[in-house]
């Protein structure tokens, strides 16, 4: 699927950095951030708010540029955004006046298909996600969960070798999200796409990744890199599960005391 | 739904009933003389008489045809250049000072040069009206397509859609609830400068009717012009906020 | 120029008098520019309008105790049951017949447009009666009402071909090369086509007879000075109208400011013309409207 | 913050040679006499005989008096209208009616009345202006108190605030950013409307000079009014403007 | 603290119902509701979205009243909301245009105290919530779980015998969420208040709650309350826990199939 040589890391940062200034005051929001993803892998960046999560997505994404350091993609220096690392956003960002279906076309246009090429590869995504039913509905006429699959659908519609997703569930409910998590696991491994998932829900970032990236802030740096040696699908309430959520939570507390919490909450 | 008719024309009769005794309690107790406010009585007969020769007919076919031509081609001209402006912020940046600036003029005040370059006749209304119109939404354009919500553009960026796409599929849409809005506040606007419009050499339209009953001193008639004018100013406007309402629902806005 | 002060101060020794910026009102501005002179201490007020109607307002609603105004729209005011009466003319003559350069006759003017100021205007009787000199009905003709100002670029423009308006509008169409003299309205009625009129108002008359008196006596023998064209005459129409010394000594060639009497054959004539194009149904008769008791006193 | 100055002045700049020089080419190319379409020069001087003679400072004097007593007893008027029709749904539904058909009518149709109740010179053109302001802020302080969040007067209900209290404490600061922006909207429309206020026998102000110019047939002194009115408008609109800033900084409203 | 007799319930529903018409059309929100709040109680609301908890909540406060059966508050039929018992919103209602101190004085105003009485009892529970730095803020310059607290002190400056929260933590990240639970424990047992507490986080409901209710939907009812028998602080880690997180995970499991999942999300 991809023309990666298989030794080569997928996404590759080296000592990124990130300032953004404003009025002549300037302030670090990323510092010396260093990783490889490795192809395949389910990776989970974790950290309080304002800690450069979804700044880091956006680098790798080429949204926006590193100020200092190097990030590759596949091997080559990113510097615009690509189809081939897709970014979901934190609200679906689907077109509101499009049905289901168009939403999905639309990503397609680009890729010069037929019209019928390209309808029965939408159709196909969409089936994919379960939402055959809702193909000519309009987005408001969805729940949220049904919204973040018609993302989902669109993005791998697409087959991206990436995509990067930025608290993906967070407006859902607890019930929709765990049966969401669900569903892209098993979409995951049907396509073996890479995904880097930023969240702040632990249980989330257990059940779902290979590793889990936890970051800290001011400026935001990994302080650690837990690797998650369970099989999948994985049981949540498993005492197994139990040891890494307990081990991240103590990872948080470990670094947090009663009073720098107050001053940052 | 029977109910809600039934209420609201409850309520339209009350302020009906309302104006016209405040109207002749004012005659009664200023003591006017007919020539200078008339009666309910006389408007009402004022206006059936011109109901009955057909004249109001003619009046409001015209106006109306001149309100649409100078309203329609404002709004195409303004959105497209709108949607251009919008984007090219530098050269917004020139236009700007110079809208602004010519905004706050009335319509009337250029009239010496509508006359120059326009003539007499349709011309001179349907040009004011395209100038009160054209303002609002140029503006009401311009401003949709900056506050466009960033994530469509990033969308785009990633999905590598080419500019002329992201123009009409993504831009145009997006900003459409805005520029909707825009329109509706347009309508009124230009609405209201009819009547200045159909002052210069007109020989018919509402506004006419307005000017020359108020030139033949037939106060009756001008109030009758002014109840007309209202009157379909307020169902364009409605007409409008339809229009703005189904397009909030095609694009999936809840208004409640 | 002071600004106007609230409604009710009309009353005071100070005579309220509208006008338009036309040399047609040139009598009033002559009684104001020599108002020690003239009017032994008695104060006039000119206000300016934009517009006869916005003055006709002014007027009916008694905001201004008298005008310089179109003859005929004082009459319809006056058949609305306004209280006003016309005491003296504003001026004789000076109404011309402008007409694009490609206009030599009347019969040029079939289908084209003609501008009036206003319909109830010696301009409009005039334009009717040159089409029926011409043995041309008035349908013949495409007429529109438009300010003034707007005539002459009209006209260049080719907008129309024709209009009759107040001076100084004629003499600057002239001076700016936009048309040429079609005719002169004295061509058409007999001795004067009644023009502008000074109206005033029956309670300021009766409320002030003197004061009334006064200002009319004051009014005529201003009105003389109007005409000649003097030196000081030129500054003082200057003083009131922005215009240049070319158009302004055009214009006076052509009006005459020295009997202002109105007499009752021209009001007649004028009073059957306007029932003729059904622009009135029962306008005032002379003994009605007319006040020709400054006259009698003065003779 | 020197850089943005900088720039904006570079803009405006921009604009303004853009604007002469157009100008100049329509004269040029349409090859029109100076009487009927003055050159930017003679306006230019124009504007410099206003200056000098002092008749511009005073112009300018009136007409901000005018608009300001206008506008400003319109917004108290119709605030204060607006806070207790917001709230009594029944009246206001009798209300309505009458409000939107009056509202599309210009101004100026309702000269003769005008004349009648409010005389010549000052007053015409402050009702007027009074009348083009009091509509836009009228309703959109009935729609600023009909669309305050209902979690405000849920917690006014827990709390066991009075009516009084309520209105004052909640509900008029609950709605004033968006009665703040009716009052945005509000100072264009009625700063408009200063020309065709200032016609009814006013002997003074910018709408007058612009009248007064075009019967003199000195169209440079009109567009030099045009220019002001154009140039205070502006100004106007962004002294509100920045007032709808503060308060929506104020309130904790976040605009980007 | 209370005046209400040891022995009566502070809240008492029978059998209450509630259907919501809307032109013609009318639908059962909420079935046969019966429970008893005890004193000093925290309960939790547990239900997946849409099954009518807030309209319950809404009913329980006075802000709507039931269309069948009986509410009781304290003894008496509830008809109106009370300042006995103050609603926490999700959005917290605190006024913009108001900064923290002005906020908690505006619902000391109908007490009748002196100006200085009412300062100084805001200002003690503004110390309580530990904001005794921003009292002179507005609540656009405080951070949602500052602005949270803020809507705490509020409420708790009423002195309320009850308070109801609508998922008063769903807009804040796991971490802030944590630790504003803990300071809630904190004060509830300083207090002494009821709580009724919306949520659809098992670990919040488990973390807080004397019992969870849960509730099931089309008509909303309540199917099953669990008394959570641990003792407080509680720590999230160990099994005993778990074990009530499981159940109710299984609890909802058991209740909804893929198939209605499907449907619903
Ligand atoms: N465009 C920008 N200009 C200036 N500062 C920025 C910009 N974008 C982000 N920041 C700052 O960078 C820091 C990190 O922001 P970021 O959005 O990456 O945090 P986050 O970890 O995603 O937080 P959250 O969990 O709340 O989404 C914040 O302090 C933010 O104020
Ligand atoms: N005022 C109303 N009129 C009509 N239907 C309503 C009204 N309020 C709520 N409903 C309906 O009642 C049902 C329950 O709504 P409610 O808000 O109580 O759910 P909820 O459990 O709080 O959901 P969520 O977790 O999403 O907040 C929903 O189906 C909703 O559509
Ligand atoms: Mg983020
Ligand atoms: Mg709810």
């Amino acid at each position: 699927m991809s023309v990666t040589a298989e030794n080569n890391p997928l996404v590759e940062l080296k000592g990124v950095e990130k300032e953004f200034s404003k009025q002549g005051d300037s302030k670090k929001v990323l510092s010396g951030i260093d990783f490889d993803i490795r192809k395949g892998e389910v990776v989970s960046i974790l950290g309080q708010s304002g800690c450069g999560k979804s700044t880091l997505l956006n680098l790798i994404g080429g949204f926006d540029s590193p100020t200092g350091g190097e990030l590759f993609f596949d091997g080559k220096q990113v510097t615009k955004p690509s189809r081939r690392a897709i970014m979901l956003f934190q609200y679906y960002a689907l077109l509101p006046w499009r049905t289901v279906l168009k939403n999905v076309e639309l990503a397609l246009e680009p890729e010069g298909l037929s019209k019928e090429e390209s309808r029965e590869r939408a159709i196909r995504y969409i089936k994919l996600v379960g939402l055959e039913k809702s193909m000519d509905q309009f987005p408001s006429e969805l729940s949220g969960g049904m919204q973040q699959r018609v993302a989902i659908a669109r993005a791998l519609s697409i087959r991206p070798e990436l995509i990067l997703m930025d608290e993906p569930f967070a407006a859902l409910d607890t019930f929709n999200r765990y049966y969401l998590q669900d569903e892209l696991l098993r979409i995951q491994q049907q396509e073996g796409t890479n995904i880097i998932l930023v969240t702040h829900d632990i249980d989330e970032a257990v059940y779902l990744s290979d590793r889990v990236f936890i970051m800290d802030a001011n400026p935001g740096t990994v302080r650690k890199k837990i690797t998650v040696k369970l099989p999948k699908p994985r049981d949540r309430a498993h005492s197994d599960f139990q040891y890494y959520r307990k081990w991240i939570l103590d990872e948080f507390n470990f670094s947090y005391t009663q009073d720098q919490l107050d001053f940052n909450i | 739904m029977q109910m809600k008719y039934l209420s609201t024309a409850f309520y339209v009769t009350a302020a009906f009933v309302l104006v016209i005794t405040v109207w002749q309690l004012v005659i009664f107790i200023g003591d006017y003389p007919e020539a200078l406010l008339p009666s309910p009585l006389m408007v009402f007969y004022g206006i059936i008489t011109l109901i009955q020769d057909g004249t109001l007919f003619e009046h409001v076919r015209v106006s109306l045809f001149r309100f649409f031509t100078g309203y329609l081609s404002a709004v195409v001209v303004a959105i497209a250049l709108g949607l251009v402006l919008g984007r090219m912020t530098k050269l917004w940046r020139v236009f700007e000072p110079i809208v602004q600036v010519l905004r706050p003029v009335a319509p009337v005040a250029w009239s010496p040069f509508i006359v120059l370059w326009f003539g007499i006749g349709n011309m001179p209304a349907i040009v004011i009206i395209f100038i009160a119109a054209f303002f609002p939404v140029l503006l009401s354009t311009v401003s949709a397509v900056k506050k466009i919500d960033k994530t469509y553009l990033k969308l785009a960026q990633n999905l590598e859609i080419k500019e002329m796409s992201l123009l009409y599929k993504i831009i145009f849409p997006a900003a459409f609830p805005f520029i909707a809005n825009g329109l509706h506040i347009a309508v009124g606007t230009a609405w209201i400068f009819l009547v200045a419009g159909e002052m210069i050499g007109a020989q018919s339209g509402l506004g006419y009717l307005i000017v020359d009953s108020r030139n033949a001193l037939d106060l009756d008639l001008v109030l009758a012009g002014i109840i007309f004018i209202g009157v379909l100013g307020l169902l364009l406007d409605k007409a409008v906020g339809l229009f703005e309402k189904w397009v909030g629902k095609q694009w999936g806005v809840q208004s409640n | 120029a002071t600004p106007v002060s609230g409604p009710d101060d009309n009353k005071n020794d100070v005579i309220r008098l509208g006008h338009l910026p036309i040399t047609h009102a040139a009598p009033l501005y002559f009684t104001k520019e020599f108002e020690e002179e003239y009017l032994d201490g008695a104060e006039i007020e000119l206000i300016r309008f934009g517009s006869w109607i916005e003055l006709m307002d002014a007027l009916n609603a008694g905001r201004i105790d008298g005008a310089s105004v179109l003859f005929e729209l004082a009459m319809k005011a006056k058949e609305r049951g306004i209280g006003i009466s016309a005491v003296a003319l504003g001026h004789r003559e000076g109404n011309a017949i402008m007409a694009a350069h490609d206009v030599e006759s009347p019969a040029d003017l079939a289908g084209e447009t003609v501008a009036i100021p206003h319909t109830l205007s010696a301009h409009n009787l005039l334009l009717d009666e040159m089409l029926k000199r011409e043995g041309m009905d008035y349908e013949d003709v495409n007429v529109v009402e438009m300010p003034p100002p707007e005539m002459p670029s009209a006209l260049s423009e080719g907008r129309i071909s024709s209009y009759i308006v107040a001076e100084p509008f004629g003499a600057l169409g002239v001076t700016l090369d936009t048309g040429h003299v079609l005719h002169q309205s004295h061509e058409f009625c007999p001795n004067n086509c009644l023009c502008c009129a000074l109206v005033l108002r029956d309670d300021f008359m009766e409320d002030s007879p003197e004061l009334a008196e006064q200002f009319v006596k004051g009014y005529l023998d201003a009105g003389e000075r109007a005409g000649e064209q003097t030196e000081e005459s030129l500054a003082a129409h200057k003083n009131y109208l922005n215009v240049t010394d070319e158009a302004l000594e055009l214009s006076l060639d052509w009006i005459s400011y020295d009997n202002l009497r109105i007499y009752e054959t021209e009001y007649e004539f004028l009073r059957e013309r306007l029932i003729e194009m059904g622009l009135a149904d029962d306008p005032p008769s002379y003994e009605d409207f007319v006040d020709q008791s400054y006259f009698e006193e003065e003779t």
